[in-house]
């Protein structure tokens, strides 16, 4: 298990970076952290590449919050997401999510920014960025775009990231007030990828009762995948008792696949059971959260 | 003198293991070439081409070997280990396939390279041509043989064996009731965090072969390859590193690696090495425990067991170098601490296009454990008995020891219980755990809406199997003592305890001892490292030799001191006249006086040197029949093995709506005799419970129906981490020694692993009452199990 | 309660079985007539580098194929068969590479629709060996369904004229 | 393929100690610090970043030996097992504590237990029981059941405090801060 031989460029700039892959167009691959790709690379899954490495782009490893977004640059590792002192306030979601992803050692070196791009749909970063309806921040030598997380992910491991692009930041959206959010996930050992995770998300309104509920699911499917349960839980107190409706509702809509962990049927079964959980953590969340903004704005930007 | 037996010691091994100083096998052999292999990806298939050359052109390659390569005595398929009457058709590799693969991972093609980046590269431009076969994969498939593994293996039939004790149709059609029972086991494996490697170096003066392997039997591999190269024993030498765990997979010998490195070595005058990877320990190692039981048991109104029919079969993979000991041990040792009346057994041993099975810790016992205890749990429920009373009215008695249970063991030896005292581990155990009081428990946690349950399994192990090991043990003229022994070690602490029993014997601080283990250069008879025999018979064997130092030591002292060797002791190194510790002489000068030299090196040789005055000038140097040196060489073979016995209870919760499994309480009482360093043999029964949590719960070998094996790497083959294991695992111990050797020591390396899916069965069968008959059992499974008893109930 | 052991044990096997359908934009003699013809074959094979006739209705091909990071050359031959103009024939694959072997059977069916499209419906049987069975197993099935629908994706853009045929694959694939 | 390999010039300061070693891009750190740099207390068991055996210390943080391409972690500060000892050879609290506990068998997943704990102490230094599992809970070990591993994560701590003061990696970089 050894990589086959690659070409390497380290760039020092971002545009140098850019200006790297544009000449290297599909050849070129972007290594940050690396975690999902060296393995890969290892077991020779991935063809011999040009990789250009941008871990010197330091002006990369921040996590801010600015516009109502908390902003991720493609450097900050896991771990330094999961550390930041403004996430917990700004966008608990990332954090509850974070403690699921892999092992500490992992977290210490993967990216957030690559854990989205690389698009595994068991993985729990594509699920919330899609959730929230984050936007990726995708740069070229000759620009920008931006690209929302409903059009990002394509397929299992395929992401909308063309040759000569970088994915420079991902943008998660404040959580506004009355505004909750849980997370929960089975997975075989503690670390592992998901059987079948959910992200919650409840906006209430000022008489304390929901008025949006959406789930996001990993390991269900090729792409990280949205529901949107309010019809089943809309004008409910926020002391619900009728969150298993949410989860039939769930149930219902989704189709996963078996694998040799877990049936297809068991993995349904547990889309409801999690989306109950995390409903309820979410339920909680956006009570102790108050309700001052509400109205105003939607809770992320919404699908 | 106070005694290092029974003693907490602090392991020798650690401290440079802590500083990373350990030498592993890949951490030797920096300036060898690397070898890879080219692997089949089909399990069955034909090889109609191989095409390397444009592998040869990659810069770095210095030799690529197919099964054309290779010389006669390697051109022949490997041996088979051991032979048994019954094994009717034994089939074994080729170490480079022969125009036919059988499994997914068998070794096609051999690289040699600069490195192993190199060799891989190369390994990608080799092109075989295949034609694929059908695959037979599991047990039904290989019953029903469609398809034949071998063409000349009807059937896929690799051996049918039986035994019987007493009349058992007859028992069982006179018994009150009769239960049947169909119960499986998955394959898991050793999964050593090490993998296998080779490293071989060639000296074309010398014309000697010196290999080093991570094995558990150097003697093995040194006879092996000596015997497929054509070279004298003499001139092989066989050195076992540090070794990165074991488990059973690593007795297999030789593994092909184990010839092609050292032939590769010689052929091209270059060391050469192969450190196995992680998904080809996965598709070219061993795997253990796939099989399928069908049960019939007849009892009585108390649920005594009258007669005990037991028919199974064992998948052993493509080939079956190891013979039919898994399903031996498994038709022997299921009875556990049980009399069943009359008991017969008979299994099949059949072919299937994967990945061949030996022996993993516990060799058929954890399936046989689980037959037996399933079958147990079962009679109590049909008849509404506590399930340790059951147990109870079915156990042997101590006053019935030693024990004859009428069948052949797989040393082909009676299978005759030396000691133990089954009523006395199962109070204990009730104790521990609190046997009596969970209904409470069980009562107050369903009122939080939360499910426990409550299992618990037994088992006897045959341990220390012959047929012996030996030991030899210097005193150096230093004081320094340097103990070999053939067997090897894989972590178990051999080193300390063995080291605890010579200074013991030897009277020396432990700190002056020094333990070599699997280095044919230290000690040439040697069988090897499996079956919990380290203790029982190199243990046996080296305080045997260590006593034989003694003596030697002390009548030269005596001679030295004019006193007589009756009078003398030796104590922290002294030898010295009872009683007076102050005035003796160290046993270094001891060794020194006890080889008459010529030549002085230092001041200790000096004072053994011929003008130093001293000794009978009408006798010889050396007397005759006398040799120089404190020294003892010693073996040790005992008549059969000894039998060790525990007895394991869990408390499980499941979730009712995920179906995940938590284990609340884990709790161990165990025999292995007199025990020479409790932290060791506690530490073997925690590492041996975890992987019997892992196989219970999280490892099985996914094969697909075409023969790929879908979990080949650590990310799907599920070991468990710390978060997978019980958070404590409580333990007791009861002695009662052994009759069979001279320290009442039974074996304890692999008992922790062997009751593992079957307490852990029976407490998710309490919890959910639902019956289990199959294991491992994932949260997916047991949502499986609870749909179909739902759909049943309704 | 015994659980039938020879049936696969796991789903998600290498064993993956797909069926789908798809619309065309022509009628089923045309559609039928793309489907035979190796230009069009070459380009909507997904990263097809070569297809070589062989004789009637057989190919060699060599071809650079993955999602993703995950990729793999093989090389192998193409056969038609069970061939009922214009209404239904059999695809079969087999090809190995550097990742592992793979070998597919495609039932092909064409049905006329009144406003002259055709409802194109298929069943594929895969088999996949080596090492993407062994490390990747889980990722197959949506791999295959992916590279199934680029295909019936392409020869539709050939037929609507949007690709041409003769058109290459990039060299590194998608 | 046959072309040679572009080979790469790496800085390291591995175990306070500057060292340099030319490798190919691909060159794992594993392999770079095993077999460049003579260092083979860093095992590898599984190459996937799943067994946690190759953990180093990468700017004080654990990582992964084996994900890490060696020249991507140019001019980075690593420790490997060798160097957690004191300079007078002195076993840290960490390798005392596994000594005293038995937290080891046959050694060859300790050197990556060793190194996360030893950063793990430095963040929790009192760790409650769930910390020490957690801090241990991405390393496999096929010996010990980790039964041993947990108390001698406890043990360690014990001795750090006996030994206040005498921290058992000098602070460097952590996790948090950004080159």
């Amino acid at each position: 298990m050894k990589p086959p031989p690659l070409d390497y460029s380290r760039p020092e700039s971002l545009t140098d970076a850019l200006r790297t892959l544009a000449d290297l167009g599909p050849d070129g691959k972007v290594l940050a952290g690396g975690q999902s790709l060296v393995p890969l690379l290892s077991m020779r899954l991935a063809e011999p590449m040009h990789l250009v490495d941008i871990n010197r782009l330091a002006d990369l490893a921040y996590v801010t919050r600015a516009d109502g977004q908390v902003l991720v640059g493609a450097l900050a590792r896991h771990a330094e997401v999961l550390a930041s002192s403004l996430v917990p306030a700004a966008q608990p979601l990332l954090a509850k999510a974070l403690r699921f992803v892999a092992h500490p050692a992992i977290r210490n070196r993967g990216t957030t920014v690559g854990s989205i791009v690389h698009a595994d749909p068991a993985a729990e970063m594509p699920a919330v960025l899609a959730l929230l309806g984050g936007t990726v921040r995708v740069l070229t030598a000759g620009g920008e775009r931006l690209v929302g997380a409903r059009d990002f992910f394509l397929g299992v491991l395929e992401s909308d990231v063309q040759p000569g692009e970088l994915v420079t930041e991902v943008r998660f959206p404040v959580l506004p007030a009355g505004a909750g959010t849980g997370f929960a996930e089975v997975s075989r050992r503690r670390g592992d990828y998901a059987v079948c995770g959910v992200a919650a998300l409840i906006a209430l309104n000022d008489r304390q009762e929901i008025e949006q509920a959406r789930a996001a699911y990993l390991s269900v499917g090729p792409c990280p995948r949205v529901l949107d349960l309010t019809e089943a839980l809309a004008g409910a107190p926020a002391d619900s008792d009728r969150l298993p409706a949410a989860a039939a509702m769930a149930r219902e809509l989704i189709h996963p696949e078996g694998d040799i962990h877990a049936t297809a049927e068991y993995r349904r079964h547990l889309a409801g059971v999690l989306t109950e959980r995390a409903l309820l953590e979410a339920l909680a969340e956006a009570r102790d959260r108050g309700s001052a903004d509400f109205g105003r704005q939607p809770a992320g930007n919404a699908p | 003198m106070s005694s290092l037996f029974g003693a907490r010691v602090q392991r020798v091994e650690d401290d440079r293991l802590l500083r990373g100083s350990g030498a592993y096998l890949d951490d030797l052999g920096e300036d060898a070439l690397a070898a890879a292999f080219v692997r089949s990806p089909h399990a069955h298939a034909r090889i109609t081409g191989i095409d390397i050359s444009a592998a040869l052109a990659v810069d770095g390659v210095v030799a690529i070997y197919t099964y054309r390569d290779l010389p006669q005595r390697l051109a022949e398929p490997l041996p088979l280990l051991i032979p048994h009457p019954a094994l009717s058709h034994g089939r074994t590799p080729y170490p480079l396939a022969n125009g036919e693969v059988n499994h997914v991972g068998e070794a096609v093609a051999m690289i040699v390279a600069r490195d192993r980046y190199v060799a891989e590269d190369a390994e990608e431009l080799i092109d075989v041509s295949y034609e694929p076969l059908p695959a037979v994969v599991g047990i039904d498939s290989a019953r029903r043989a469609e398809h034949l593994v071998h063409a000349d293996v009807p059937g896929n039939l690799a051996a049918r064996a039986a035994q019987e004790h007493g009349d058992t149709t007859a028992a069982i059609a006179a018994a009150p009731h009769v239960l049947e029972l169909d119960l499986h086991i998955e394959r898991s494996a050793s999964t050593p965090l090490e993998g296998r490697g080779v490293l071989a170096r060639w000296d074309p003066q010398a014309r000697r072969l010196q290999l080093w392997t991570s094995t558990q039997t150097s003697t093995g591999v040194r006879a092996a390859v000596a015997a497929k190269l054509g070279i004298d024993l003499a001139n092989v030498d066989v050195i076992t590193p540090d070794v990165g765990g074991g488990f059973g997979v690593k007795i297999v010998h030789p593994w092909p690696e184990e010839v092609l490195v050292p032939w590769a070595a010689r052929r091209l005058l270059r060391p050469v090495k192969f450190t196995e990877d992680r998904r080809e320990h996965f598709i070219a190692s061993a795997h253990e425990r796939a099989q399928e039981h069908h049960v019939t048991v007849g009892y009585d109104d108390d649920g005594r067991i009258l007669g005990l029919d037991v028919r199974f079969w064992h998948d052993n993979g493509a080939y079956v170098p190891y013979g039919l000991i898994v399903p031996i041990v498994t038709s022997t040792q299921l009875l556990g601490p049980y009399k069943p009346g009359a008991y017969k057994v008979e299994f099949d041993s059949l072919y299937t296009n994967t990945v061949l099975v030996t022996p993993y810790r516990g060799a058929g016992r954890p399936h046989g454990c689980f037959v037996m205890e399933r079958t147990i749990d079962a009679i109590a429920a049909e008849r509404g008995l506590d399930r340790t009373l059951v147990r109870e009215r079915n156990f042997i008695q101590p006053e019935e020891m030693p024990y004859d249970q009428g069948l052949i063991f797989q040393d082909g030896r009676p299978l005759i219980y030396d000691s133990g005292d089954y009523p006395a581990l199962l109070a204990k155990l009730k104790d521990l755990i609190g046997w009596d009081q969970f209904p409470a428990v069980r009562q107050a946690a369903a009122r939080e809406g939360r499910r426990l349950g409550i299992g618990l399994a037994c088992y006897v192990e045959g341990t220390g199997v012959g047929p012996y090991e030996g030991g030899h043990v210097i005193v150096e003229t230093s004081g320094k003592v340097k103990v070999a022994t053939g067997l090897t070690s894989q972590g178990q602490g051999h080193q300390t305890v063995l080291a605890q029993l010579v200074a013991d014997e030897l009277g020396v601080p432990i700190t002056d001892v020094e333990v070599v283990t699997g280095d044919t250069r230290r000690f040439g008879y040697a069988v090897g490292t499996f079956a919990s025999r380290t203790a029982v018979m190199s243990g046996s064997a080296v305080t045997l030799a260590a006593r034989k130092a003694r003596e030697k030591a002390l009548r030269v002292a005596a001679g030295a001191l004019e006193v007589s060797a009756d009078d003398l002791v030796i104590t922290d190194g002294l030898v010295h006249v009872k009683g007076d510790p102050d005035s003796g002489i160290g046993i270094g000068t001891v060794a020194v006086l006890s080889n008459p030299l010529r030549y002085a090196f230092d001041e200790a040789a000096k004072a053994a040197t011929q003008f130093a005055g001293g000794g009978d000038m009408n006798r010889p140097p050396v007397a005759e029949g006398d040799e120089p040196g404190i020294e003892g060489r010693a073996f040790f073979s005992p008549v059969r093995s000894t039998f060790a016995a525990g007895m394991h209870a869990a408390i499980v919760e499941t979730d009712p709506d995920t179906a995940e499994v938590t284990i609340l309480r884990y709790c161990v009482v165990h025999d292995c005799g007199r025990l020479i360093n409790p932290q060791i043999v506690e530490g073997q029964i925690h590492g041996g419970v975890a992987q019997g949590v892992g196989g219970a719960l999280y490892e099985r070998m996914a094969y697909d129906e075409t023969g790929q094996l879908l979990n080949a790497s650590f990310m799907d083959f599920l070991m468990p981490y710390v978060s997978e294991v019980p958070r404590r695992i409580e333990i007791d111990h009861l002695e009662t020694p052994s009759p069979l050797n001279p320290l009442g020591i039974k074996g304890a390396g692999e008992a922790g692993v062997i009751p593992g899916a079957a307490v852990l069965a029976a407490a998710i069968e309490d919890a959910e009452d639902i019956p289990v008959r199959s294991m491992p059992l994932s949260p997916s499974d047991l949502f499986e199990l609870r749909r179909v008893s739902h759909e049943e109930t309704a | 309660m015994r659980r039938p052991r020879d049936e696969p044990r796991h789903e998600g096997a290498c064993f993956v079985k797909i069926s789908g359908a798809a619309t065309m934009h022509a009628p089923a003699s045309r559609v039928w007539a793309a489907l035979q013809d190796p230009e069009v074959l070459a380009v909507a094979i997904p990263g097809c580098e070569r297809l070589e006739p062989t004789g009637p209705g057989t190919y060699q091909f060599a071809l650079c194929v993955g999602v993703a990071w995950i990729r793999g050359r093989y090389a192998g031959n193409i056969k038609l068969s069970e061939q009922h103009e214009p209404s239904s024939f059999v695809l079969s694959a087999t090809g190995a590479g550097i990742p592992g072997s793979a070998s597919t059977s495609v039932h092909i069916r064409l049905a006329s629709r009144s406003d002259g499209l055709t409802e194109l419906t298929y069943d594929a049987d895969g088999e996949v060996g080596g090492l993407i069975a062994t490390v990747g197993p889980s990722l197959l099935g949506a791999i295959a369904r992916r590279l199934v629908g680029r295909f019936f994706t392409r020869v539709d853009n050939v037929l609507a004229g949007t690709t041409p045929a003769g058109w290459a694959w990039p060299a590194t694939g998608s | 393929m046959n072309e040679a390999e572009q080979v790469h010039e790496v800085r390291l300061t591995v175990n306070g100690a500057a060292r340099t070693a030319s490798v190919p891009a691909r060159r794992l750190l594993s392999d770079c610090i095993r077999h460049d740099l003579h260092l083979t207390g860093t095992h590898v068991g599984c190459e996937h970043g799943v067994c946690g055996a190759c953990t180093v210390l990468l700017n004080g943080a654990p990582v992964r030996s084996c994900l890490l391409l060696a020249v991507s972690v140019d001019g980075a500060d690593i420790t490997t097992v060798e160097g957690l000892a004191g300079p007078d050879g002195r076993l840290s609290p960490v390798q005392q504590a596994f000594a005293e506990c038995h937290g080891l068998q046959c050694g060859f997943c300790t050197p990556g237990f060793l190194t996360t704990i030893t950063a793990g102490l430095q963040a929790a230094p009192e760790p409650t029981d769930e910390q020490a599992r957690e801090m241990v809970g991405g390393n496999l070990c096929r010996c010990t059941g980790y039964q041993n591993i947990v108390a001698a994560v406890h043990r360690a701590a014990e001795l750090r405090r006996e030994h206040e003061g005498a921290a058992a990696v000098p602070r460097r970089p952590g996790p948090g801060d950004v080159r």
